[in-house]
């Protein structure tokens, strides 16, 4: 257990300590409950490096879920479930998150905090410079609104600003859920440029959505997500 | 693409978000601090004794004071794990003893400004003989650093499921030794500073047994979120 | 060795050894001379301190499995915990149930403020509060890791109770028995003391081992039902049903 | 002032004292500021019974900003405002807002609270029915999941339990943000069986989108928003 | 179109809402009511008195711990207004005087519990003679009457616009008559009915003072949100 031996504090750390994973997901027969219910159930899933995925389903099917399997904030129930070869069940789960990237419904970011000041911070524990920063702002057209309060932000900053997060940090695995929601016409490339450039770089990514013709351009393979499990 | 990330930038990262949320939030400064002041001048109204008694029990009063209200600066709301919070520590991927150590430094930051400014407001308000003071910033810093931790600590418990329910129950027990150590390191009765050092050196002890608890819990904590 | 087979079991030779002691212990309790004072009443000293220091033991095995478990990740040390927390906290009810009888004649008060009493009273509240964690939270993995640190946090509370009667003025009983310098007790009374510790770690250590083995019963039942099917939270969700389309 | 008159307590309440307004909104030279950012200005703006309005712009041009404003939640900086006969910088707006319905990018449900009892509260105060609340779940496709609670649910889920408490308080004037986020395919019509249904009492419809293109199938006249103003 | 809404139905809507809410959560249950028997537990250890004493000044011990976390109980995060939680007042248009009676009503419920429970442990571990028992059973209602009202009241001041900030400064002068009256009416150098009668008339005097302000300003306060 790496976590408790203290002298790690003082050392620097290797994230990438895994070896390279020749698959970017794996999952073997993985089921979810939470709590007391189950909401996924014997899922198979393998997504190679390049690949970009499409996810579908309805309201309520688990699509939410199984991204926050694969960014790791939820541990399967049963089965085995791999990503960027670590397993998902056990504490190696923490040492990837880093290379995983996840936009999800709702912004995450520290609402009191300036846009520029949120992305600084990611930047800070992630060991990138101020000045990808600013360039990332500036990817996502909010170079202007950068000393502005995410509470002082409309939705669709909000989000760009997590695209710029992401453009950042270059994770090798990106979750989008709903990823055009509230972006306006001009933002929407983000999308394909942000995906483009994870696969450019060896990723993968896995791409929820309610509007498939828009998304199926975008996707290499399009998985269905109903009665718990992909059809 | 393997990325090194030394654990200090990580550590004043963290710990430079939480002083800096709290500086826009202002809770500490006008909600907690303010009460804590008020509440110092209300248990003398309340319990209606007099002067001397007062300058006698006044140090109690105010330890109790800044453990109780030391634990509502750590477990602040901007230091409390949202959801998206959450989403984004593990979206990060920050080192969970880093993380736990950033904490514990914007705690006591925020603690020690706590606890100069009501040990002040105390010192007017009952009268308190200072002839020790020199120990005070022995033992202002050692109570400061073990509630400060604590109170990390307490809050990582919190995040996970079901257990922000017992934090009561944890904050407690380890809270004695320090408020034991803090008040019998000033009581009036001890006439050497020896009895003084083995008071203080009981603190230390649980501060660092705090901290070392804390490190090393980090990960499993942070695992079961 | 099956499941059922375990639980239909006859007692042990830890169970008969327990009794036996216990049976003892009891009886040597009542064959010291009455205390000069108190007279019969301080017999209850045979079970109110070696109660309350087996106490303190089962929560130091409780420390140890938590370590344990954080450290090989072990299914079993986290049996261990839960078991040694429930008798402990037993022990320790009965520590506290013996000295409010003891109270009421010596004190002429069931409770009363002391240090010692109320921390005695929070170690119980405390590890009552572990037994409630434990309860709350569904995956067992998070369970056994929250319970361990609650576990290593909890167990700073044996030392304050036991130092209670020196820090804070007490009308508690001082250390007579645990004191560094010297013993300050009649070799009768010592033996019987040492009888009682004796069967109740029996009693105590018979009690964690029937314990262990439910908690892994209750573990396999969990798994077994874990991958039960069950109706999937999505088909909760139908098409919306709008009239004229 | 109403309000200050303690013998209401004692009476009941009459929601809608004001005459039936002839225009639905009506802005004259509105402006809004928040703090001291200029967000709107120079707004003219008439909806009258029966319209359904898109309201198109890019990112942080100022949509949920209108939309706050007709929806009571901001005061109009200066000009004029008035909202179902009701002006909005008075007290008087306090009286109109159970007749106007607001779906906005974050879903307004008490998360500790199941689906019903979310409902079951907006029409205890609001005096509607338990029977309504059934009928309204049930519409939307949630009657199965009544009973979970909101922080249970998927985000599209509970955008549906906003779309059922709409239908069941019936508001004369219906604010809609980015509506068909989150819906999936078959719960998508929700949006144009919200607007009909609204229309169909005489009420008005306001749409906020960014995907023109299926917006502009579901409304009369669009607006585009753009430096601030309407263009 | 015209709707019919008694005012009656909107308060026990909002007061259900709120307890059940709270019930749910669980924050007053398993957060500040131990929190709150803790303090009184740690008091006594912190000023290290005896017995004797400890009996004396036990009652405004408890009061003291009633004021400080009953203000907590009722500005806890359920009944805070979160973004959405405004953003559902707003659409539902409740109105103001009902939601404010409603809010209270919630407040003066978990007040009630936490008094009586805390009361139960300060009499058990203060030893706290109850020779004035009947009083109570207006003292503490009066008291809690009082607190509820003065914390909603601070709610909905804090949840306008920089307003949180000063809420402390709002609460303690308000309260203090209430301490003072709770205090008093249950001192033990009162030997008759009267000087009882006198504080707890105080008491009920400041309730109604808060209750008539509190309604009237509800339409203003919520105006300016
Ligand atoms: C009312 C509840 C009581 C409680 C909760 C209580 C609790 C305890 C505890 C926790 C200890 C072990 C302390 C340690 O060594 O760590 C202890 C020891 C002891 N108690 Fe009590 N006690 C109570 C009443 C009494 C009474 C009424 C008497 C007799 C007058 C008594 C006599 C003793 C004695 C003689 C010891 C052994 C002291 C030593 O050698 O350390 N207790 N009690
Ligand atoms: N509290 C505030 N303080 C300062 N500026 C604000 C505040 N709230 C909003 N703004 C600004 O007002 C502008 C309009 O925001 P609004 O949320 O109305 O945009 P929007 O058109 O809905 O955009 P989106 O498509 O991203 O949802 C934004 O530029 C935003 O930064
Ligand atoms: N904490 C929880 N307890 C019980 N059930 C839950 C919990 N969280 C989610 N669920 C259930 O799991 C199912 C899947 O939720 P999820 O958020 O993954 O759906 P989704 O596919 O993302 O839907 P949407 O399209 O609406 O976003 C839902 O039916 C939901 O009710
Ligand atoms: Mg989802
Ligand atoms: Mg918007």
């Amino acid at each position: 257990m790496a976590g408790l031996s203290a002298g790690r504090l003082l050392s620097t750390r290797t994230l990438c300590s895994v070896a390279p994973a020749s698959q970017i997901v794996e999952l073997r027969d993985v089921a979810i409950r939470i709590g007391a219910t189950p909401v996924l159930r014997d899922l198979d899933l393998t997504i190679g490096p390049g690949e970009v995925v499409g996810l579908f389903g309805g309201n309520g099917a688990g699509k939410t879920t199984l991204l926050r399997l694969l960014a790791t904030q939820l541990r399967p129930t049963s089965g085995s479930a791999t990503v960027l070869g670590s397993d998902l069940a056990g504490e190696g789960r923490l040492d990837v998150r880093s290379r995983i990237g996840f936009i999800g419904h709702t912004p995450a970011l520290y609402p009191e905090l300036t846009l520029r000041e949120n992305l600084a911070f990611a930047a800070a524990v992630t060991g990138h410079s101020g000045g990808e920063v600013d360039a990332a702002l500036a990817t996502v057209g909010l170079a202007a609104a950068a000393d502005r309060p995410v509470n002082a932000c409309s939705y669709g900053m909000q989000r760009r600003t997590e695209f710029a997060r992401e453009l950042m940090l270059e994770p090798e695995l990106i979750l989008l859920d709903e990823p055009h929601s509230a972006l306006d016409v001009a933002a929407s490339d983000l999308v394909s440029h942000l995906t483009d450039d994870v696969v450019a770089r060896g990723g993968a990514a896995l791409l929820v959505s309610h509007d498939r013709e828009r998304v199926e351009k975008l996707v290499g393979r399009s998985l269905d997500l109903r009665g718990g499990t992909l059809a | 693409m393997s990325t090194q990330v030394a654990l200090w930038p990580q550590i004043r990262a963290v710990a430079g978000r939480d002083l800096l949320r709290e500086r826009r939030r202002g809770e500490v400064t006008w909600v907690t601090l303010p009460f804590g002041a008020i509440a110092l001048l209300l248990i003398p109204l309340a319990i209606g004794i007099d002067a001397p008694t007062l300058r006698n029990i006044g140090p109690g009063l105010y330890w109790i004071v800044v453990l109780l209200f030391g634990v509502l600066v750590t477990v602040r709301r901007t230091g409390a794990a949202s959801d998206a919070d959450s989403a984004l520590s593990a979206r990060l991927g920050i080192d969970p003893g880093a993380a736990f150590i950033g904490k514990s430094l914007a705690n006591l930051g925020l603690l020690l400004a706590f606890q100069i400014v009501v040990g002040a407001v105390a010192v007017v308000l009952y009268d308190i003989p200072l002839d020790r003071w020199p120990w005070l910033f022995v033992i202002i810093p050692a109570a400061g650093v073990g509630l400060a931790l604590l109170g990390t600590l307490a809050g990582s418990i919190a995040a996970g499921s079901g257990g922000s329910n017992l934090v009561p129950f944890l904050v407690a027990p380890l809270a004695i030794p320090l408020l034991l150590g803090a008040t019998q390191a000033l009581d009036a009765d001890l006439s050497d500073g020896n009895g003084i050092l083995a008071w203080v050196l009981l603190m230390l002890f649980v501060d660092l047994v705090l901290a070392v608890v804390g490190v090393l819990t980090a990960r499993p904590l942070q695992e079961t979120q | 060795m099956t499941g059922s087979q375990q639980t239909a079991q006859r007692r042990s030779w830890l169970d008969t050894a327990a009794l036996v002691a216990l049976v003892g212990s009891l009886g040597m309790a009542f064959l010291t001379p009455a205390e000069a004072t108190q007279g019969n009443v301080a017999r209850l000293f045979y079970i109110h301190v070696p109660s309350i220091l087996v106490a303190y033991l089962c929560f130091t095995v409780t420390l140890v499995g938590g370590v344990a478990y954080l450290v090989t990740k072990r299914r079993g040390w986290d049996h261990l915990a839960l078991a040694s927390a429930e008798v402990g906290v037993v022990f320790t009810g009965l520590t506290i149930a013996i000295g409010m009888i003891w109270a009421k004649p010596t004190w002429g008060v069931y409770w009363t403020w002391s240090a010692r009493l109320t921390l005695t009273a929070v170690l119980f509240f405390t590890y009552l509060g572990y037994l409630a964690l434990r309860r709350a939270i569904e995956d067992p993995g998070a369970r056994a890791q929250r319970a361990a640190v609650f576990g290593i946090l909890s167990i700073a509370l044996i030392p304050i109770v036991h130092f209670s009667v020196l820090w804070w003025r007490d009308v508690h009983q001082p250390p007579t028995l645990l004191r560094p310098d010297e013993m300050q007790m009649d070799t009768p009374l010592l033996l019987a003391f040492y009888a009682g510790m004796i069967a109740y770690a029996l009693v105590a250590a018979a009690l964690i081992r029937r314990r262990y083995r439910l908690a892994d019963l209750e573990h396999r039942v969990e798994v077994a039902t874990r991958t039960g099917s069950g109706v999937i939270a999505g088909d909760a969700v139908a098409a919306p049903t709008l009239e004229g389309r």
